[in-house]
């Protein structure tokens, strides 16, 4: 093998990365955003630090103190809220949230079985891959995400057929329905579900990603509304239960979703 | 059919190995060989979204419009030989007569033509997507609802009988599991879902595809961790995607070798798929050609190591593109001219003696650029190698020990040399070689021990793998 | 400003060429440094149709999506150095206050933050349309109906004033007759429109350009002729092209070479534009850099030279690509993935001081592709340099001297050499050698010989060249 | 510089055109289409080895024996029609076609002085190239193989605005109209054209072409019928002066232009 030694890869490659890593450690930013309420600052921490095999006990102890709704709210979100941040700004990496999802939906579960009327979700949401499509790991994400977001999340799994969509859609009236399409032969499903979900007369914003699938196309059938990345759910929702219509979503994309 | 598990290495040492160049060449198509002193170009491509709409409209597409502008560019700039892959989309393999048949049979049709009009080289490689879902049965009878696992070996069958020259497939086995793994970072299940399951169904399916290729006189070319490695890789992304850590990326990558040669050990001849970037490291074993993709397939995914992948490839592909216009022509007949004339470099190369020092330059340039293309570097790749072959008779150790000389590799480096990792990537690493030091030696206690830890994992049934 | 001709070389052989190094350096932009040790990948694009619907429609286009899509891109892979090049479309130079100003600046302002963020070198050549119609007047007062030679000036200013870091523009002086040359495949008629009215275009246009650089302390880069010799290469195309023979478009270029030089002689300091494959030979005789596109510029033209025109570039280029998404990222993402890769590999063969032996792969993959190759062979281009520079203060007998060098050293390989050509090419190669031959040696009698016999072709007006 | 010696080019490249040198000449496909009577041979041939020079002779002696007309029908365009056999197959290359088309022309513009009535022409094309765009080699060759093929054109020239084309059609009620753009910023004229057109009543086919159109950017708006080559134009507007529609041109666009 030839030797390296001459070479000087300061021309040839730059670990941008490296150099932009983050001088903040979690600890700094989550001291900012937790709760200042001991017990739920520790709640928040364990989901912000994924400590699931804690979330339980200290959850426990909180129902001392706390409603299970105050607790889901002021402490398991606001952890979750750190967590988003911490994304965000490239300290933690995808699987922390995985991880602390988790973790929040464990305490989650645990508030909701203390609380009398089911939890007040945000809305509903129904998700689905394509038929044909196998691509789950995007729909996956967002799952999550939506979830920890507050939003109750009606999985219907991968290589759904366009009727099980519709029927599905129609018994569940959720607020918006998500498509995920990896492949340019399977996205072609999109305006199949959208056109037969306006024959019923449904009119929901569907919110359609995934690799192949992209802003143009997702325009060109009625209710369609693009989502690159996971993250992005949330927002959209957010607006969707606000009774924003697909058309305003469109309009509004750039900055719904945080510049182009 | 039997398994001829790999003890040994073929190549005596790394540096036997380069470009364009294999232990066992392949002849098969209309007058192509490979791996016998020449790289060919590989060419793929994906049809315009409607295209599916019926077998009329797939087949148009695909040999009236994709083969024929590949063809026609070909022959426009002189290439003396290409191939092409076709990748099959989920109505092909969901009902093959119908829809797989006629585009099989279209596309070797008009390939026949140019072939003995021009004299040009070609060949196809058909790659049968795998529909089979975990949820539903990885095996025959299993699957009510969709009969997947029929239907994919029917459309081996289907490819074979009308056109193909080289069968390929990326399977799906231990995926639930994989997916899991990236998602929590957990390194034992990937080793489990890769490792272990990915290569048992690979067991299962492979000697069966051997047995139709024969059958036809074609190949069967190779699989690659497309469904796992891939989408490791994928997630680590570059510089700016802070999914997964690129030091988890390249361990999986190193574990997924083990598998991916479970193709070969079942009789497959190559060469194996492009999408894998496991090549150099099963190359290393098998001394089979491999198919490599890097800055030639910019149009399907923005790798690490577009330059460093290219050192041992015998075949030089794009990984896929999207069939649509662009100034230069349609769009598969752009990126045919990027790989055709990277692989003319190469092939200059070797005439010119020069074909290693060559490999030396695309190594080097990624050499360092992150741990994927790290443990890659054909030296590197062929220590990976070794580990595998010491413990060839048991798919968990070789797997194993893969990930743990991957782990070491980087470790060394980024301690003593130029491979630099950010503090996560640097977290991870320990963890994963905390991780795998703390397996088990013996296959079956790791089995055991991971029945039970990951029997929660949605969709995860042990009865796909006859466990 | 006066124009310095050049009557020797800058280079005292051919083998001192190399890429990634020129004689004279230049410095611009955002910490960006051409030629001097290093390759720089340079990206182009367009915009989608519809994109130009009002100015702020085009400015997010340029800015929002492409120049981010491209910046995040650079960052994702660890380039260290890119350039951008912004054609301008007709309406940017129709209505610069209007169309023109809002996209230049917003693409330095982002240019600026990414600079800042991550310290990548950064610069940007906007190429201002030369809209000039020769029918309506190419000189300032003359085009009555919409005003363009007024216009180009002021786009220049503009463009200028608001983050160009270079200025160039594909001038079109002379085409109307080139047009007709090639259509007829008079080689007389060429060395007219392009070697001897292009350039006095040029020698108008080009120390305008320089005085708007220097008043804004930006750089002139350069022209090519675009115009000319591309479309006669474009249209000689490829093995399956039958309109015009490349013999033809190895001559035009050879003739062209002559006059893209004048825009350097009028002080232009280079790097010139990628889209005129002459810069081989201006490079030998100037010693500025020079920007080329090859394999990488697929999205853009087919041409038969991929690999040789990378021999000596400074910057490495994707001509232009329309801007859409592909599976890989949006296509200006997915090229510049390409052509960066390309210029790691060149810079890590500079720092393995191997650059020499991978400029000369580069070359020997094309040299006897076709004529329009083999002249611009490094040694080649050198000796129709060197023909130039021996007649440097004589637009006409340079330009001729070019031609007939290419002319003869195509005759001479073909004869006993490697190069083969179709017995058209032959009989055109014949025909050029005959009617170049038979040309006056004076420049006076040349042009009154061509004003006399070209009068009547369409569009032409010896008043833009106040002849 | 490196030694090629060692270098077998069939490794590296195939001169695939050189290997299909047409064995056959100009000759002997002339021979086997030209015209039996020897004077309309005659001119016939003028036109395919583009003696210029000879045509006006040539022509001048056949009024002794033929009409204009049959000089034209019958020598004159079967010269061409055996140029577009030889370019066709790749024996003849394009500046052939022209300079034979510039013979062709010269005897046409004879014959035309000695006819009573104006020469009946197939049929009226308006041809443009859009607004902003200076690339109009493709038009030209067009223009001449239209022109050779018997059809009189309005040639509009480069850079023409939309409304001046309404206008053109308009005055001149051509059967067909032809577009050029080679740049994505350019084409966008071409809807407008067709909107404007229908406005206005008028619904002929609107022939659409140049590097960067592409089909099915040309069928998403009315009237748009895509050309490939120059060569496609005569086929194209034959139909259309049979009376074929813009979307019975579409339908059989494929057939018509001979293959994908
Ligand atoms: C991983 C992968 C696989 C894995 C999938 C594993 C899994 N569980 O998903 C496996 C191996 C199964 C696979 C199989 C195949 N694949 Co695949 N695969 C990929 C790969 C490499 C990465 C995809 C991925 O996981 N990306 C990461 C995830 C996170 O991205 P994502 O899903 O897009 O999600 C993001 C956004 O879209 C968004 N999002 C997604 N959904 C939702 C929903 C909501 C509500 C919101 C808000 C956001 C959102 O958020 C996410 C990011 O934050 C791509 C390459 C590429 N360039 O895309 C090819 C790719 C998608 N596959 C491709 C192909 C061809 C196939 C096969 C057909 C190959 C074959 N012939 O065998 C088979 C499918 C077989 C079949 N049954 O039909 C092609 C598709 C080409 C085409 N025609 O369109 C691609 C593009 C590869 C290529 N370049 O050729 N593949
Ligand atoms: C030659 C050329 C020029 C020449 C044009 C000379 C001329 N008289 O036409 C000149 C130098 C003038 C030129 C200028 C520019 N050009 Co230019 N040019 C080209 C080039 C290299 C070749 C085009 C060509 O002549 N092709 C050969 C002819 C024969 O093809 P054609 O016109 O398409 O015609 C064929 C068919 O379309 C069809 N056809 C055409 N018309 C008709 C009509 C009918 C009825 C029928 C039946 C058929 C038909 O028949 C022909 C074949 O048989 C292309 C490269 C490319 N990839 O296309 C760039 C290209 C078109 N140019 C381009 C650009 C950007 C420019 C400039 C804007 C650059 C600049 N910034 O200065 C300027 C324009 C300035 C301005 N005023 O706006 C881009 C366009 C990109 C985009 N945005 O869409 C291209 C694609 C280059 C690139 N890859 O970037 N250019």
């Amino acid at each position: 093998m030839i030797d390296l030694k001459s070479v000087n890869y300061d021309r040839v490659l730059r670990r941008y990365d490296i150099q932009m890593e983050a001088k903040e450690t979690p600890e700094d930013i989550a001291s900012k955003m937790v709760p200042q309420d001991p017990v739920l600052k520790k709640i928040a921490e364990d989901v912000v630090f994924m400590r699931y095999k804690n979330v339980q006990d200290d959850v426990s102890a909180a129902f001392q103190n706390f409603s299970p709704e105050e607790i889901i709210d002021k402490g398991l979100v606001k952890g979750m809220d750190v967590v988003s941040e911490l994304y965000g700004r490239g300290i933690y990496y995808l699987p922390h949230v995985m991880v602390a999802a988790d973790a929040m939906d464990r305490g989650v579960k645990l508030c909701e079985s203390k609380m009398t009327g089911a939890r007040e979700m945000k809305g509903k949401v129904v998700m689905h891959v394509a038929e044909g499509d196998p691509h789950d790991i995007g729909k996956n994400i967002a799952a999550v995400l939506l979830k920890s977001n507050g939003f109750s999340i009606i999985d219907m799994g991968r290589d759904v057929a366009v009727e099980d969509v519709v029927m599905t859609v129609e018994s569940e009236k959720p607020q918006m329905v998500t498509g995920t399409a990896l492949m340019t032969t399977t996205m072609s499903a999109f305006p199949k579900v959208a056109d037969r979900l306006q024959e019923k007369g449904i009119n929901i914003p569907f919110i359609c990603a995934g690799g192949a699938v992209n802003r143009a196309y997702v325009e060109s059938y009625p209710m369609g509304v693009f989502a690159e990345k996971a993250a992005q759910g949330p927002s959209i929702a957010n607006k969707a239960v606000e009774g924003w219509d697909w058309r305003k979503l469109r309009e509004n994309w750039d900055k719904l979703v945080g510049g182009a | 059919m039997a398994i001829k598990r790999y003890t040994k290495m073929e190549y005596g040492s790394p540096d036997e190995m380069v470009f364009g160049e294999s232990k066992y060449p392949v002849s098969y198509g209309l007058g192509q060989t490979v791996g016998a002193g020449m790289v060919v170009p590989e060419i793929n491509f994906a049809p315009r979204p409607g295209a599916e709409k019926n077998p009329e409209t797939l087949r148009r597409e695909y040999v009236d419009y994709i083969t024929k502008d590949i063809l026609d560019r070909a022959i426009t700039l002189g290439f003396p030989a290409i191939q092409l892959e076709n990748e099959h989309i989920f109505q092909m393999v969901n009902d093959p007569e119908k829809f797989e048949k006629p585009v099989v049979a279209g596309q070797k049709e008009l390939m026949q033509k140019y072939h003995d009009e021009y004299g040009i080289a070609l060949s196809i490689r058909h790659t049968i997507a795998d529909p089979r879902l975990a949820e539903e049965g990885l095996r025959p009878g299993m699957d009510k609802k969709h009969n997947y696992p029929e239907k994919t070996l029917e459309a081996f069958e289907v490819a074979a009988a009308n056109g193909a020259d080289l069968l390929s497939v990326e399977t799906m086995g231990g995926k639930e599991v994989a997916d899991y793994a990236i998602l929590h970072q957990d390194i034992r299940a990937w080793l489990f879902g890769i490792g272990y399951l990915g290569s048992l169904d690979m067991e299962w399916l492979w000697p069966q595809i051997v047995e139709i290729a024969k059958k036809n006189k074609i190949r069967a070319g190779g699989d690659t961790n497309c469904a796992g490695a891939n989408t490791s890789m994928f997630m680590a992304g570059g510089y700016l995607d802070k999914d997964i850590p690129r030091t988890f990326s390249a361990v999986t990558r190193a574990i997924a070798s083990a598998r991916t040669l479970v193709a070969w050990e079942a009789g497959a001849t190559g060469p194996d798929k492009d999408c894998g970037y496991e090549g150099p490291i099963v190359k290393s074993i098998a001394g089979k050609p491999c198919a490599q993709e890097g800055k030639g397939a910019q149009c399907a995914h923005a790798d690490l190591m577009g330059n460093l992948i290219a050192q041992v490839c015998d075949l030089w592909s794009n990984e896929s593109v999207e069939y649509h216009p662009e100034f230069g022509g349609s769009s598969v007949q752009c990126w045919l001219g990027n790989i055709g004339y990277e692989a003319a470099l190469m092939n200059t190369a070797k005439q010119l003696k020069q074909d290693k020092l060559l490999r030396d330059i695309y190594m080097a340039t990624d050499r360092y650029r992150c741990p994927e293309a790290f443990i890659l570097a054909y030296d590197n790749a062929y220590k990976i190698g070794q580990s595998i072959v010491e413990n060839g008779n048991d798919i968990y150790l070789r797997a194993k020990a893969a990930g743990m000389t991957a782990a070491r590799l980087i470790e060394d480096e980024s301690k003593a040399g130029k491979l630099k990792l950010s503090k996560h990537e640097q977290d991870m690493l320990r963890k994963i070689i905390t991780d795998l030091s703390a397996l088990p030696d013996e296959q079956g206690k790791f089995v055991d021990q991971c029945l039970k830890t990951y029997k929660d994992i949605p969709m995860f049934n042990p009865r796909n793998y006859d466990l």
